[in-house]
């Protein structure tokens, strides 16, 4: 793979607007779940997107699987636009794993045939060949194979995720979207299924895009990630260089507030107050100012635009932020920093 | 509450609601009833003498082939206190025969070309042809209505608000939840023999649809006579001691018609000896047994006509009940295993269609039953859709066979036969004024339908009417409905 | 603690009727909470938290049976009381923040209405004095515009500020022990920590004893005064935060701690602290240690008979190790 | 708001639109009226004169518009059989109706409101047994029947009550009992499910949680959740019950517009069929909207802000 | 110590938890007495519906006009020959009551079952598609609701007749909507869970998701439907043939043998009585199986 391939997955100011009913009473009202997300999901890779709720991580997840159309921008596979790919073609190639166990399987089918499905789907007619797959794809995941003719109902929430897996894997993808695979989980099954998506990706090079609002399984988990708020990506780099210096003041306040093990550390400082804005109507320019400990006055007038930061940033590879406290190099950017003190 | 002479009134329940007692304007045979008492035609028909009798006119001359003069009574008052004169009678007329006029049946006044007052008391009534029918058609149905009233009415329906009529009672009430009451008229006295007045001086009908409601109203006590049922009920019911019972005889009839061209699609009818074996196959005592209670039927019609209707002739005895022979004819004709056919009826004709497929499957014919409403019935009549079906026919309303010739022969789409010599004898039947030629087409057409198998009487229809014990129903009538409100008297 | 603790419970016992037999979901459980104290109780999902927590509010659902040696508050037994004595407990001794904000709500009805009804019942007071608690209540829970709040409906805040109005609900009895069922799982990490603070200040402020329900071992290290495990519906270990974490005395505890991903905090290869197998159903008669086949350090005793509680220093474990090997590769060797 | 009732009446108006085609073609795929008004032995030429003064010979079309435009006038046209103004003849029979219904909802809804939430507030007691019983008992009782056993037992044998016509109050206590009984089992089942729901609802721990009175809990806390699916269901049942009560309307003699209906039907009386058809509907249509309304003011999620 | 009893829990033999769904079906419907009792009638009733030929002592349409109004073999004058007596033309009445369970149960189950798939197509495809399908099949379901189904169903027998199958499209077309509204509001629970959004992004084909993802999760809804649609079927039918326009005799359904026998509601009550009870027992034993079905297929919950 030379450096300058297209990387496997790409989003190029990929947005989505939901048109919302108004519950009954009311106008109809544009929702903006995602705005202007552009990213890369290199080949093989474990790329972990975060963010509070509602801030357009799933809408963004959607949208990669091909679940959801953009309203604006375009996804790329391999170079390609997805849009111009066979929707069959494209959905061997990403396959997604889903946050609840229990609606992620039907509950009328067998894990044999819940896993068997895609393959049927993409026409893999020959039994043996099939069962074969499900029985390799099944060991793959850990799980059982006396539990082959069991039905969700009988089995773990741990165990469940595991099919999702095993089903996510049968048509061998390049890149499966996890969408908080374990916040429904308990943290021993979960420790199992971190585990596991890591024992996967070292053998079968699969790419994982990791969707979480935990920054500590993030961290463990991922090369590379994107703090999402409010449908924009405010801050992007890799792991351990975002996690040892967050720019953002949003990417902060989520490190801050995760409460790990520490007997001796006490509860985090709330790292801002103020509540969470209404999705529909958006603050005017940065959507974090309202919320933001360091904001001034431009904060709440221009919109920061995603780009390389500047300054006594160290330069991490693809590290990129959306702040006027770090402005990108250029001519408008001497202007921002006037405020920064 | 029992039925009280005391209270001198008398209550009654029909099966529909009433709104009107303007028969024009609701042509059902329970509204003629009560329009009846409170209407009058220009003459009334004798059903003991089968002569027509004054009523509003005192006497009628044939003036020439199309006219009729009468003269009226000048003693008649309506029941608002006018003077009934040939005015009313001159309106009425024309009111009916007006193109612009919506009623229903209005072919009954077809043939009168006009209606001309003479003077104060004399009017005469013109037809367009010689109309053997025409005394029948202006003593049945034809009923005077008031000049000062309904003249001056823009929406006739609203005539119903004020009835005004002549007969013998007067309409104190229509509600169409109360019911109605009637008074009885102390001034009327121009019934004569034929249209006496009944003793009885308040009548009250309101309607109850369910026939098991109706029961249940008798029994509780909140009617005194209950009609349209049928006759084992009328049995079990008079064995109370409060309540008596009489089986009246109406002048409708119950007809078996069978398709003889084929147009229904079934080709087995087409043939003369599977029509022929049909026709033995049903034993009409039997069924006229099985609504009269063992009792073989007061009247029972020997071809499409009653022997009391002027023109009435046949020669040609019905087909007898022979199932065996019935059988035969069906192998004969390549049927020994029978063909599958469904007997159409409606409404009241359901239960003899039930009892005519019961016979049919006794000589192998499989037959079902498919009951409609009249509507549908009569519309699939019309355009030759049926088979074999259970009519009912209320011969023409009145002592004259004059309409029912031109029923089934009509040679259009009704007429299942389309035999052309009886097409002509039918025509011929309808403008033949002189009683004895007359009479003898009748014969030749009635006698070629039974011999072809076309179409037979099955039985008339007994009515078996329950009542208080107090109460007497002077006989039948040449009715659908077999006796008037007039007819009820309190017991002397 | 010197003086006797505000709540005591002595073997605390729970079942559950299902189609196919009786569930022991709590099993011998002892409790003591102290005035101002805070015990968290944690552990995995189904263990039989809530039920600890319901049964002290005699909440149970309706095919739930207790019993319980003694449950004492304020030294005064509640176990013994019918149902009508009990009546004035809860929402006034004891009240309740629940998980879930949003159900937890009656959406039909205002929102003041919600927080005075209790008020109105227990403290016989008038709609003002109720107003007035609950306006000095938000207020301390820093909830903008609160007289506005009381009239809106629960839909139209937002979780976390539901979540304050739930905790001020609870409060407005002043009772002595609020139990706290997984009181931030619904909210956002950066809510959560502020709405902890915020319930831990009033706690202190109001002396109250506090009964944290949680799964997360995260919370628990920075709230908690005593901690108490439960696994399987029995309490496997107490112990006062810092010792539980510092030495975890109960395999179990220990497989919990391992498991929580600490950044920075990486095993071989990157991978996290796990514990095999999975919760055994609670049925009857299951003897020995219901840990046993999870146990990394099990014996062949462990299976056959209920291990003894031991005690020491102000903490209790159930386990036949009196103090666990280092690890199971020191099992091992020890063997 | 205005938003939102702007959106309904729209598709209201549509399903209105709708209905009135349905129900003007009902009855005139069959039957040849003409040849039935001119009665039988009319000839040809009268039946076609029958037809041009009917207005029968007209398109189908044509006819619909005169319809609708002589609707909107207020001119339901006339009986075709009696000639009388459909208007009238529905104005006539329009309370009877109203009041059996009215009557039978208010029935359904005291008796079967109270033991739905009696059974769920002890699902499988002896109450709850009790009220589903009685509900599959009143859906499977045909009312017909039932309605001739009262007349049987309580018009016949007793002879407490009056069995036919409208005359008075107490003649709709017959009527009332046999079509309220045949309704009541759908809101038992409703309440109950729908308080069931509600008591296993979180809120209702917490309010449990504090301490409050079971009568409060139930009424105060679990019905209001409850109600609001009542609400249309009763808006449904009284669109029901003013088209559905022929049957009663039969049995027990009450001239009301189910009846009507039935007996306009018998006789392919369109114009008055059509009429009942499209009023009822209406009425269905302003019933259910005012539902929607009276949910918008009951559940303030929906309520405009 | 003080304590609450614990509720006595049924002892079992074997552990449920890991039965597979359709064991566990087994499992609850073998311990449900409702689900049994009204299995067990109906299916008796079907049976004597289905075997009518050959049990029934008498041809139904058969008439003896000298036997009529025989009086049940319990009644005074009554005799083994004709165990519910004859009616007015002398027809067996048992024999007519074992061949108008054929009709009857005809009627019911086919009105039910067409409607059913009508019905939870149009739902289905409402509720997955949503948008303008599913403002199309809302309208259509308001449309059919705001029509007064009792009106609209007489008017149309009487239009076409009481031909079975005319009555089974006409009950079909009362019955329909619920279905559509179910279906369309269980769909759309389904198509926003995961497993629906997995299949779907598998690349599956649309009519491969409602068949493989979909109907198998609407299918206990349909059948429980389908035995209250059956029922209230049943009885409608019954009530327009008591208005006289149901089935075509001389084959009775139950409800024209009521219809018939009315008028001896005081004299033969037998005859109305017994048909009555029929339709009774047969609609509560399918009501009671289809809340037993309900119940045992009920997916597994807390509580
Ligand atoms: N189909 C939809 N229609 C309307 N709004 C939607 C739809 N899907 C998502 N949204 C809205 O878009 C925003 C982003 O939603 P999304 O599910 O992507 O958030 P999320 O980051 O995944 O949140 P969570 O952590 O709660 O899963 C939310 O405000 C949500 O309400
Ligand atoms: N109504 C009920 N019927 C049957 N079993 C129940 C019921 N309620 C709870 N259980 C079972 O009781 C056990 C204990 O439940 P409990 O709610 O106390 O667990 P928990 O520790 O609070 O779990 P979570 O962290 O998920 O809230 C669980 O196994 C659960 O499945
Ligand atoms: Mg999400
Ligand atoms: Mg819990």
């Amino acid at each position: 793979m030379t450096g300058e391939a297209a990387p496997l997955l790409e989003l190029r100011h990929v947005g989505k607007s939901f048109r919302l009913r108004g519950a009954l009473f009311g106008p109809a009202r544009q929702l903006h779940a995602v705005r202007d997300v552009s990213l890369q999901i290199p080949r093989g890779s474990i790329t972990a997107i975060v963010g509070e709720s509602g801030c357009g991580k799933s809408t963004l997840a959607r949208m990669l699987l091909g679940l959801e159309t953009p309203s604006s921008g375009e996804i790329l596979i391999d170079g390609q636009p997805i849009g111009a790919l066979d929707r069959r073609a494209f959905a061997t190639r990403v396959q997604p794993v889903f946050q609840d166990p229990v609606s992620s399987l039907n509950p009328r089918k067998t894990v044999a045939q819940i896993v068997r499905f895609p393959l049927d789907a993409h026409g893999v007619k020959h039994p043996a060949w099939r069962a074969a797959r499900v029985r390799e794809v099944l060991e793959l995941v850990d799980l059982p194979q006396r539990l082959m003719h069991s039905y969700p109902s009988q089995l773990s929430g741990g165990q469940c995720q595991r099919v999702a897996i095993a089903r996510a894997l049968a048509i061998g993808p390049e890149a499966i979207i996890c969408d908080e695979p374990t916040s429904a989980l308990d943290v021993s099954v979960q420790a199992h299924i971190l585990n596991l998506i890591l024992d996967l990706w070292e053998r079968t090079g699969t790419a994982f895009v990791l969707i979480s609002h935990d920054m500590a399984v993030v961290e463990i988990m991922a090369q590379r990630i994107a703090v999402m708020y409010l449908g924009r990506v405010v801050e992007a780099g890799e792991t351990a260089q975002v996690m040892r210096d967050p720019l953002h003041p949003y990417t902060r306040a989520l490190l801050s507030s995760v409460m790990t093990p520490e007997p001796e550390a006490g509860l985090p400082e709330p790292a801002f107050s103020g509540m969470a804005p209404d999705p529909t109507d958006p603050p005017p320019g940065c959507a974090f100012h309202p919320r933001c400990p360091r904001a001034f006055e431009l904060c709440a007038v221009l919109e920061p635009v995603l780009g390389k930061p500047a300054g006594a940033v160290p330069e991490g590879k693809g590290r990129q932020l959306a702040c006027h406290l770090h402005p990108p190099p250029g001519p408008e950017a001497a202007q921002a920093d006037r405020g920064s003190r | 509450a029992a039925a009280q002479p005391a209270e001198d009134k008398l209550r009654l329940a029909f099966e529909f609601p009433i709104s009107t007692v303007d028969w024009y304007q609701d042509a059902k045979p329970e509204i003629e009833m009560v329009a009846e008492a409170v209407f009058d035609s220009l003459i009334s028909y004798n059903e003991e003498t089968n002569a027509y009798e004054p009523l509003l006119a005192k006497s009628w001359e044939r003036v020439d082939p199309v006219t009729l003069r009468f003269a009226l009574r000048d003693d008649v008052k309506w029941h608002d206190g006018e003077a009934f004169d040939a005015d009313d009678v001159v309106y009425t007329i024309n009111w009916l025969i007006d193109p612009e006029t919506k009623i229903r049946f209005k072919a009954n006044w077809k043939w009168i070309k006009e209606v001309r007052k003479i003077d104060d008391h004399t009017v005469e009534i013109v037809a367009k042809q010689p109309t053997p029918h025409d005394m029948m058609r202006l003593a049945y149905g034809t009923q005077m209505l008031p000049e000062h009233v309904h003249g001056k009415l823009q929406d006739k329906m609203a005539f119903r608000d004020n009835v005004v009529g002549t007969g013998m009672y007067k309409v104190a009430g229509i509600d169409t939840n109360a019911g109605i009451e009637l008074v009885k008229n102390p001034d009327y006295n121009h019934g004569g023999p034929a249209k006496p007045a009944s003793n009885v001086g308040t009548f009250h009908i309101k309607s109850i649809p369910d026939a098991g409601a109706r029961t249940a109203a008798l029994l509780a006590g909140d009617v005194d006579l209950l009609r349209n049922t049928s006759y084992e009920e009328a049995v079990a019911l008079s064995a109370d001691p409060r309540f008596d019972m009489d089986v009246l005889q109406s002048v409708s009839y119950m007809y078996l018609a069978l398709d003889a061209l084929g147009k229904s699609g079934n080709d087995a009818l087409k043939d003369e000896r599977v029509r022929r074996a049909i026709m033995e196959a049903v034993d009409r005592n039997a069924l006229q047994r099985a609504r009269t209670g063992g009792e073989p039927e007061k009247r029972s019609p020997q071809a499409l006509c009653w022997d009391f209707q002027a023109g009435c002739a046949y020669s040609e005895p019905l087909p007898p009940f022979d199932p065996a022979h019935a059988k035969k004819l069906l192998a004969e004709a390549g049927y020994g295993d029978g063909f599958d056919v469904v007997v159409h009826t409606f409404g009241s004709t359901r239960d003899y269609g039930e009892i005519v497929a019961g016979f049919l499957n006794q000589v192998g014919i499989r037959a079902s039953v498919q009951p409609m409403t009249f509507a549908t019935f009569r519309k699939l009549q019309a355009e030759g859709q049926l088979g074999v079906f259970v009519g009912a026919w209320n011969a023409g309303v009145g002592p004259d066979v004059g309409t029912t010739m031109g029923l089934f022969f009509s040679g259009d789409t009704k007429d299942y036969y389309h035999d052309p010599k009886l097409i002509e004898l039918a025509e011929k039947a309808q403008v033949t004024t002189d009683p004895a030629a007359r009479e003898a087409i009748v014969r030749e057409l009635l006698d070629t339908a039974v011999q072809k198998s076309y179409i037979i009487p099955l039985s008339g229809i007994p009515i078996p009417v329950v009542h208080r014990s107090e109460i007497e129903i002077a006989g039948g009538r040449n009715m659908p409905y077999a006796f008037s409100l007039g007819d009820l008297n309190w017991k002397q | 603690m010197s003086a006797a603790p505000l709540l005591e419970v002595a073997d605390l016992n729970v079942r559950l009727a299902v189609p196919h037999g009786r569930l022991h979901v709590v099993n011998n459980v002892d409790l003591q909470v102290g005035r101002g104290e805070t015990l968290c109780l944690v552990g995995e999902s189904g263990c039989g938290k809530s039920m600890v927590a319901l049964s002290l509010m005699r909440l149970l659902p309706r095919v739930a049976g207790w019993s319980a040696g003694h449950l004492r508050l304020d030294g005064q037994d509640l176990s013994v009381l019918d149902d009508r004595a009990f009546a004035a407990i809860p929402g006034n001794r004891i009240a309740m923040i629940f998980q879930d904000p949003m159900t937890a709500f009656n959406p039909v009805m205002p929102l003041g209405e919600q927080l005075f009804e209790g008020f109105l019942r227990h403290r016989r007071g008038d709609r003002r004095q109720a107003r007035e608690k609950a306006l000095h209540l938000l207020d301390r829970l820093n909830v903008p515009a609160a007289a506005r709040r009381l009239k809106q409906y629960p839909h139209e805040l937002s979780g976390g500020l539901r979540q304050r109005m739930m905790i001020a609900m609870a409060l407005m009895c002043d009772p002595a022990l609020v139990i706290a069922d997984e009181p931030t799982t619904a909210l956002d990490v950066t809510i959560q920590a502020l709405t902890l603070r915020l319930l831990a200040e009033l706690q202190r402020e109001m002396d109250l004893g506090l009964i944290l329900v949680t799964h997360d071992l995260g919370l628990v290290s920075r709230m908690a005064d005593r901690v108490a495990v439960m696994y399987a519906g029995q309490i496997v270990e107490t112990a006062d935060r810092r010792s539980l974490f510092a030495e975890p005395r109960h395999p179990y505890t220990r497989g919990l701690i391992d498991c929580v991903p600490v950044p920075g905090r990486h095993r071989a290869g990157g991978r996290l602290g796990t514990i095999e197998g999975s919760v055994p159903m609670m049925l009857e008669g299951v003897p020995g240690c219901r840990f046993a086949n999870r146990c990394a350090f099990v014996r062949g005793a462990c299976r056959a008979q209920a291990p003894p509680v031991r005690q020491a220093g102000g903490r209790s474990w159930r386990c036949i190790w009196e103090g666990l090997p280092a690890s199971e590769d020191a099992l091992q060797g020890a063997s | 708001m205005s938003r939102f009732i702007a959106r309904r009446l729209l598709v209201s108006l549509l399903v209105a639109i709708s209905v009135s085609i349905i129900g003007f073609t009902l009855l005139r795929l069959s039957g040849d009226l003409a040849r039935e008004l001119a009665g039988d032995n009319a000839s040809v030429e009268d039946i076609a004169r029958t037809a041009a003064l009917y207005g029968l010979d007209k398109s189908l079309v044509a006819q619909y518009f005169d319809w609708l435009g002589g609707m909107f006038r207020g001119d339901m046209g006339r009986s075709l059989f009696t000639n009388e103004s459909v208007a009238e003849l529905i104005g006539e029979r329009i309370w009877v109706t109203v009041i059996l219904a009215i009557g039978s909802l208010l029935l359904a809804l005291g008796i079967g409101i109270p033991l739905g939430v009696v059974a769920a507030w002890r699902p499988n007691s002896l109450v709850d047994r009790f009220a589903l019983t009685l509900a599959v008992f009143g859906q499977a009782i045909p009312n017909f029947w039932f309605g001739l056993m009262l007349i049987v037992i309580f018009g016949v044998q007793l002879q407490w009550l009056p069995i036919s016509g409208s005359e008075t109050p107490v003649h709709f206590i017959l009527p009332v009992v046999t079509l309220g009984l045949s309704v009541m089992p759908q809101f038992t089942r409703l309440t109950r499910s729908g308080m069931l729901d509600a008591l296993n609802a979180n809120y209702i721990r917490a309010a449990r949680s504090k301490g409050l009175p079971v009568r409060r809990i139930l009424f105060r806390h679990a019905l209001p959740n409850a109600v609001l699916p009542i609400v249309s269901l009763a808006a449904v049942t009284f669109g029901f019950l003013l088209g559905g009560s022929v049957i009663v309307e039969s049995v027990f003699a009450l001239n009301g517009i189910g009846y009507l209906a039935y007996t306009s039907i018998l006789r392919q009386d369109f114009p008055v069929v059509q009429s009942v058809v499209v009023m009822v509907s209406l009425a269905y249509i302003v019933l259910t909207f005012l539902a929607d309304l009276v949910n918008a003011r009951l559940d303030p999620r929906i309520r405009p802000t | 110590m003080t304590a609450q009893s614990v509720p006595a829990a049924r002892p079992v033999p074997e552990e449920p938890a890991t039965l597979t769904p359709n064991q566990l079906m087994r499992y609850r419907a073998k311990r449900h007495p409702g689900l049994l009792l009204g299995g067990g009638v109906t299916l008796a009733i079907v049976l004597a519906a289905l075997l009518a030929p050959w049990i029934a002592p008498y041809d139904p349409i058969q008439q003896d006009l000298l036997a009529k109004l025989k009086p049940p073999v319990w009644a005074e004058g009554g005799s083994w020959a004709h165990v519910f007596g004859t009616d007015i033309y002398g027809r067996d009445f048992f024999s007519r009551i074992l061949y108008g369970a054929r009709v009857s149960v005809f009627i019911g189950f086919f009105a039910a079952f067409v409607s059913a798939i009508v019905g939870a197509a149009i739902g289905v495809v409402g509720g997955y598609f949503g948008g303008r399908v599913d403002a199309v099949v809302m309208y259509l379901v308001n449309v059919k609701l705001a029509l007064p189904g009792l009106m609209v169903a007489l008017a149309l027998v009487s239009v076409t007749g009481g031909s079975i199958l005319a009555l089974v499209l006409i009950l079909a077309f009362l019955f329909w909507d619920r279905y559509a509204i179910v279906c369309r509001t269980v769909t759309q629970q389904l198509r926003g869970q995961e497993f629906v959004q997995a299949a779907v992004a598998t690349g599956a084909s649309t009519p491969r998701i409602l068949w493989s993802e979909i109907l198998p999760n609407l299918f206990s809804h349909i059948v429980v439907m389908m035995s209250m649609e059956m029922a209230l079927a049943i009885v409608v039918e019954a009530a327009l043939s008591f208005l006289g326009l149901g089935v075509q005799p001389p084959t009775p359904s139950w409800g024209l043998l009521i219809a018939e026998g009315r008028q001896f509601l005081f004299f033969k009550p037998s005859l109305i009585v017994i048909p009555g009870i029929a339709i009774f027992v047969l609609v509560i034993a399918i009501n009671l199986l289809g809340d037993g079905i309900r119940d045992v297929t009920a997916t597994e919950g807390k509580g």
